[in-house]
């Protein structure tokens, strides 16, 4: 485990008391028990020596580290067998065979990962290696008694990185809450796909047709919906005020409950539930592309005037904005789905890319707290791009100077990919 | 027999969604409200199949699962929605299911979307070996990576050296970036008609192999 | 309306025609183009022709029949791969639907019509060497061919179920599955797709969790491949192979550059490369149903590039650049 | 009770999930064991609204005899004789969901059929995309355009019979412009996500409780 976070000493601090509580002096050599000898070591194959075992970090309690000295002579070793027992059990058949590890291996190994044989939390377990021939025939070491219980941890030490950076985050958007309430000025530049917004729907009105607003096809827990209703709430108000029929197809059906709402307040919202029709929000099916299917009929059906497809998309973006387009309606799409973006961008006539998506919520509703979340947001692109920056600086420094220190600086990020 | 009817019906069904590409007409029209029906129906029936029986019905009245009550009683709250009196009530499941969902994905999408990538965007510019296009990939990589950062700036104005040029950069990156994916996407839809050809010619009229 | 405005707003329904024709000649005449392979797909190979009889891969197939033409012929590739160096493969499929494609690929690797097709020996029918404790596999061929089986003409060579290849299949939730696979196989599947036990198999015996594998594939219509580097490599480091659906591909790059995966093919292309090797080291006689499909991507990425090399001219040529019309953003 | 407590249960759950995030003890894996057991239980039941909403629109339009109709009964036949062929239907007259049964069949052949239909669909339309975005209107659309076609001609063997350096180009701009955009993109998007995460926990962002709780 890597230890170099240099950098936020206080929080840090704080943060490894617990782990360094746990992480410590867990380990022992173990002290052989001796009454029960079970085979005679054969002198032509030498046995393993001392096992020692140590509770693994970061775990739920069913792992240990067990590791064993190899036999001064290995020769005619093929491998080894490591034997596992609850302390105190007493019999041939208490032993289970929990590993196998060959002679040219390493003698350590993780205990628990075996199925068959799980470690439990708070037992105290013996475990003794055998020496084999490639015959499989075994030559028993001494027994020993793990001096140590397993038990689960209560922070993981191998998160932190996450965490640091998630209460970095976590205390920035806090401080721009704050300082919006407050009421400074903030500052937010145009973005052309929200004045758009107003324009097209002023369109559908002039033409008489609906509106189609597509929620994007995923779940409300995505980010994307969350933003694409917010944005819908704003879009259904101004069609109310203009009595513009709506269509809202779902492919959710918890997007489609809290769609219904969402259209159904912004109609009282704007002096006018009598417009609402119930049947203007609606169901599809959950299926991708039989929802497309019956996107697109409705489309070249209906011949709404204006199209939204605000949310997250898949493979359906072309297949929809497409027919949109062939059927004569203005597009303004908007997704965080990289892939997809591309398709929007050559087919609709304005796209809000990955990010505006999000900010498109904050600058319709204009509050304070979801402007200053912006403004939090846009802080941690900075600290984002210093890193880069500096990290460009010292791979600069690298090459010419012919050190290491970009290594340095990346393993202050780096999280490590088994945890 | 079962399967060569299944094969007519599926290559019927298949040309009637391509008759979509010459115009809107009752056959398609058929097909879409037809496959929105099966769709939805074989959602319920799968659902309760692989979620509803084995996880709630068979554990409940195997009569020692008792707090799987919980989970059915939220889903239960969902369907108050159609009584407009206690509709308010199918909050608590969405309100369940947001908050879990937004607490999970919260460490996750640091790790992955934030330091994952900023590790990616640290690359030594060079090391023993690389091609000069490799070294010049990198040092565009990253400045690149930086000036699309400046354009999902809100809060400055894209205006001046660093906040104007560097948006300006950054878009046109972006650009060659969807250039990119658009091109290299046709190559799947492509395949995407291939297989279906293979399955018109192939399985359904054995005209090829 | 004069000419080239009329060949800018040409009816859309021709350029659908024109792509129905393209699409289909090929499959008439081949054309037989090269395919050069690249590093993404060449360590995906390196490191599945490293493997043994010792070692063990998963190929899951997490893709529907939509994107079949793309991604059924990787799983394949690699499978006849695996197979011919005696290395055993775990099938899985996340998915009911992905579950046919799983049976549909095994169907075609053991199809005697098919050019190099391998011969299955079901679970049943080597009971008796089994029991008797032969599963090494040359021992295990060598038994068997002394029982008086003889390999049939065309064949690459046996496969024995549960020794060779273990048909897992679909189960529900599979995330949570490839959880629980890193720490036991047989309690994720305890039956196999055919109904076998798979506590019996020797493969299983030998491989008990993923941790005991040394690959695993995945041959991935959605993002579902991603499923097998959050739990499989990123919990307990399983090597992770993606096989993905062109659109996919860039997507995935970070993976590929951050090591998370060892190597990805991308799309048809990716499959006919393997398709390539796999030829070129006399693993397969010929190449597959992937190269083929290339002469089909040849002929329309040359139409599309045609369309707007045509649009362009006549946008420029009719002066349309320098009036603004045509709706249609940036 | 309207607002309070919904608002209570998502600031605890998220709390909670990010907390166990952290924890390896076993307690924790319990929590988050009890987790995922629940979410697909909780989340099936929704499905019973949307067939509610499909089965009141097309009832509706059946009733006021709305333009086509006709064919809200291919909606609502198969939406509710599925499930029945599936889990009602007798088995022995083709009920159940194994091969071979009616609910398979209309699955395998109409559905799937229909499904890998539409998507390929996309073939047709990414080339009539092509024809009418891919034009040199400014600098900007000129880079688009430049660098799909060169990308397009790389990926295939023709390309490379027009020279080596297509496919080296094509696949140069993949690794490196195009993975700084995305990263870009991905790093905002990240942020974007993050900041929505927290202003739902701590109830900044109410919308998704529709209307005003009345």
């Amino acid at each position: 485990m890597r230890k170099n976070w240099i950098g936020i000493p206080a929080l840090m601090i704080l943060l490894l008391l617990p782990s360094l509580s746990v992480a410590q002096g867990d380990d022992e050599i173990l002290t052989p028990v001796a009454e029960e000898q079970l085979e005679e070591p054969d002198p032509g194959l030498d046995v393993p020596g001392a096992v020692t075992v140590q509770d693994k970090d970061n775990d739920a309690g069913d792992n240990l580290l067990v590791s064993f000295e190899l036999p001064a002579n290995t020769e005619g070793i093929f491998a080894y067998n490591v034997y596992r027992r609850v302390a105190g059990e007493l019999g041939e058949e208490a032993w289970n065979l929990v590993e196998v590890i060959p002679a040219e291996e390493l003698p350590e190994f993780i205990d628990g990962y075996d199925p068959e044989y799980p470690i439990s939390t708070g037992v105290l377990y013996e475990y003794r290696v055998a020496s084999t021939t490639v015959d499989g025939e075994e030559f028993f070491g001494p027994i020993f008694e793990a001096g140590i219980v397993s038990k689960g941890e209560i922070y993981h030490t191998g998160k932190t990185k996450v965490l640091i950076a998630g209460g970095l985050f976590i205390f920035l958007i806090f401080y721009y809450f704050g300082k919006a309430q407050r009421g400074a000025k903030m500052y937010l530049r145009p973005i052309a796909g929200i004045e758009a917004i107003d324009e097209a729907i002023g369109r559908a009105t002039e033409m008489g047709k609906p509106v189609l607003y597509v929620p994007g096809l995923s779940g409300i827990a995505d980010v994307a919906t969350i933003a694409s209703l917010t944005i819908l709430g704003r879009v259904a108000k101004k069609i109310a005020l203009y009595q513009t029929p709506l269509i809202v197809p779902n492919r959710d059906p918890i997007v489609f409950t809290v769609a219904e709402e969402v259209v159904k307040q912004a109609y009282l919202e704007a002096g006018r539930p009598d417009a609402y029709d119930p049947d203007s929000v609606f169901f599809l099916t959950t299926s991708q592309f039989a929802f497309v299917a019956g996107v697109n009929g409705m489309m070249m059906r209906e011949k709404p005037a204006t199209n939204f497809y605000l949310g997250m998309f898949w493979a359906e973006s072309l297949l929809l904005a497409e027919t949109g387009s062939l059927s004569g309606a203005i597009q303004i799409a908007g997704t965080d789905a990289v892939t997809q973006l591309p398709f929007f961008i050559t087919t609709c006539d304005y796209t809000l890319i990955g990010e505006e998506l999000y900010a498109a919520s904050a600058y319709l509703g204009r509050e304070p707290k979801q402007i200053g979340a912006l403004k939090g947001q846009d802080a941690c692109k900075a600290i984002i791009m210093s890193f880069i920056t500096v990290a460009l600086i010292f791979g600069i420094i690298d090459v010419v100077a012919n050190t290491h220190i970009l290594d340095w600086l990346r393993d202050l990020v780096t999280t490590p990919i088994i945890e | 027999m079962y399967e060569t009817i299944g094969i007519w019906v599926g290559a019927l069904f298949t040309l009637a969604i391509y008759s979509f590409l010459y115009k809107e007409n009752p056959i398609y029209r058929l097909a879409e409200h037809l496959v929105v029906g099966i769709s939805a129906g074989y959602g319920m029936a799968i659902t309760y199949q692989i979620t509803v029986k084995p996880r709630l019905i068979d554990p409940l009245l195997s009569g020692d699962h008792w707090i799987l009550l919980i989970p059915g009683i939220l889903g239960i709250l969902y369907i108050t929605r159609f009584i407009p009196r206690i509709s308010w009530l199918s909050r608590y499941p969405i309100g369940f299911y947001m908050g879990t969902s937004m607490g999970v994905y919260f460490p996750l999408t640091m790790k992955a979307n934030v330091l994952r990538q900023l590790e990616g965007a640290m690359v030594p510019l060079y090391q023993s070996g690389m091609a000069w296009y490799e070294v010049t990939g990198n040092i565009i990589m990253i400045l690149g990576t930086l000036a699309a950062l400046i354009y999902f700036f809100f809060s400055k104005p894209h205006k001046g050296l660093f906040f104007g040029t560097g948006s300006k950069i950054g878009i046109w990156v972006i650009m060659v970036g969807f250039g990119a994916t658009f091109g290299f996407t046709v190559m799947g839809r492509i395949s995407l008609l291939i297989g279906r050809i293979q399955y018109l010619l192939g399985d359904w009229l054995h005209v090829i192999e | 309306m004069n000419i080239w405005g009329k060949m800018l707003n040409i009816d859309r329904r021709w350029i659908f025609l024109g792509i129905g024709v393209v699409s289909i000649v090929p499959f008439f005449i081949n054309f037989g183009m090269p395919v050069r392979t690249t590093r993404e797909v060449e360590s995906i190979y390196e490191y599945v022709d490293e493997l043994g009889s010792d070692n063990a891969i998963f190929i899951s197939f997490d893709f529907a029949p939509g994107t079949q033409a793309e991604n059924m012929p990787m799983s394949v590739a690699v499978m006849r791969h695996a197979f011919y160096n005696d290395v055993p493969v775990f099938m899985t499929a996340n998915y009911p639907l992905h579950h046919g494609m799983m049976l549909a690929a095994m169907d075609y690797v053991f199809n005697p019509t098919t050019e190099g097709f391998y011969e299955d020996v079901d679970f049943e029918d080597w009971r008796e060497l089994r029991e008797a404790g032969v599963t090494a596999k040359d021992e295990l061929v060598e038994a068997w061919e002394n029982q008086g089986n003889q390999l049939p003409d065309g064949a690459t060579g046996w496969v024995f179920e549960g020794r060779d290849y273990a048909a897992l299949g679909y189960a529900p939730v599979f995330s949570l599955v490839i959880l629980g696979l890193t720490v036991s196989i047989e309690t994720q599947y305890p039956v196999d797709a055919h109904g076998n036990s798979t506590g019996e198999m020797p493969m299983l015996q030998e491989h008990k969790s993923l941790r005991e594998v040394d690959l695993a594939l995945t041959s991935s219509g959605s993002g579902a491949c991603v499923w097998w580097v959050t739990f499989a490599r990123e919990k307990i480091g399983l090597p992770i192979a993606f096989g993905l659906t062109a659109v996919m591909a860039t997507d995935y790059f970070p993976y590929l550059q951050s090591g998370q995966v060892i190597g990805q093919m991308g799309g048809l292309r990716g499959a006919a490369e393997y398709e390539v090797l796999l030829a070129e080291n006399g693993i397969t006689p010929s190449t597959d149903k992937a190269f083929v499909g290339m002469d089909v991507q040849s002929a329309a990425h040359l139409l599309i590039i045609l369309l707007i090399v045509m649009g362009n001219i006549a946008f420029f040529a009719g002066g349309f650049h320098k009036k603004t019309l045509l709706k249609g953003g940036r | 009770m309207k607002r309070t407590v919904p608002l209570m249960i998502v600031m605890v759950g998220g709390i909670l999930m990010i907390l166990q995030y952290f924890i390896p003890h076993q307690i924790s894996q319990t929590v988050f064991a009890y987790y995922t057991d629940w979410t697909p239980i909780i989340v099936a039941f929704a499905l019973v609204l949307g067939v509610g909403s499909l089965t009141r629109i097309h009832s509706h339009k059946i009733r006021r005899k709305a333009k086509n109709w006709q064919y809200s009964y291919a909606v609502l036949i198969p939406l509710f004789g599925m499930p029945v062929l599936a889990h009602i239907w007798p088995v022995s007259l083709s009920g159940g969901m194994e091969s071979p049964s009616i609910f398979h069949f209309t699955f395998m052949h109409v559905q799937v059929s229909i499904q890998a239909t539409m998507f390929s669909l996309l073939a047709f339309y990414i080339a009539s995309a092509a024809f009418r975005a891919f034009r040199a209107k400014s600098a900007l659309a000129t880079v688009l355009l430049l660098s799909a076609v060169v990308v397009m001609l790389g990926q295939v063997p023709i390309g490379e019979l027009l020279g080596r350096w297509l496919p080296e180009t094509g696949l140069w701009i993949l690794r490196y412009p195009n993975l700084a955009a995305k990263r870009a993109i991905m790093l905002g998007v990240g942020f974007g996500m993050l900041a929505t995460n927290l202003k739902i926990i701590f109830g900044v962002e109410r919308n998704w409780l529709g209307g005003t709780g009345k």
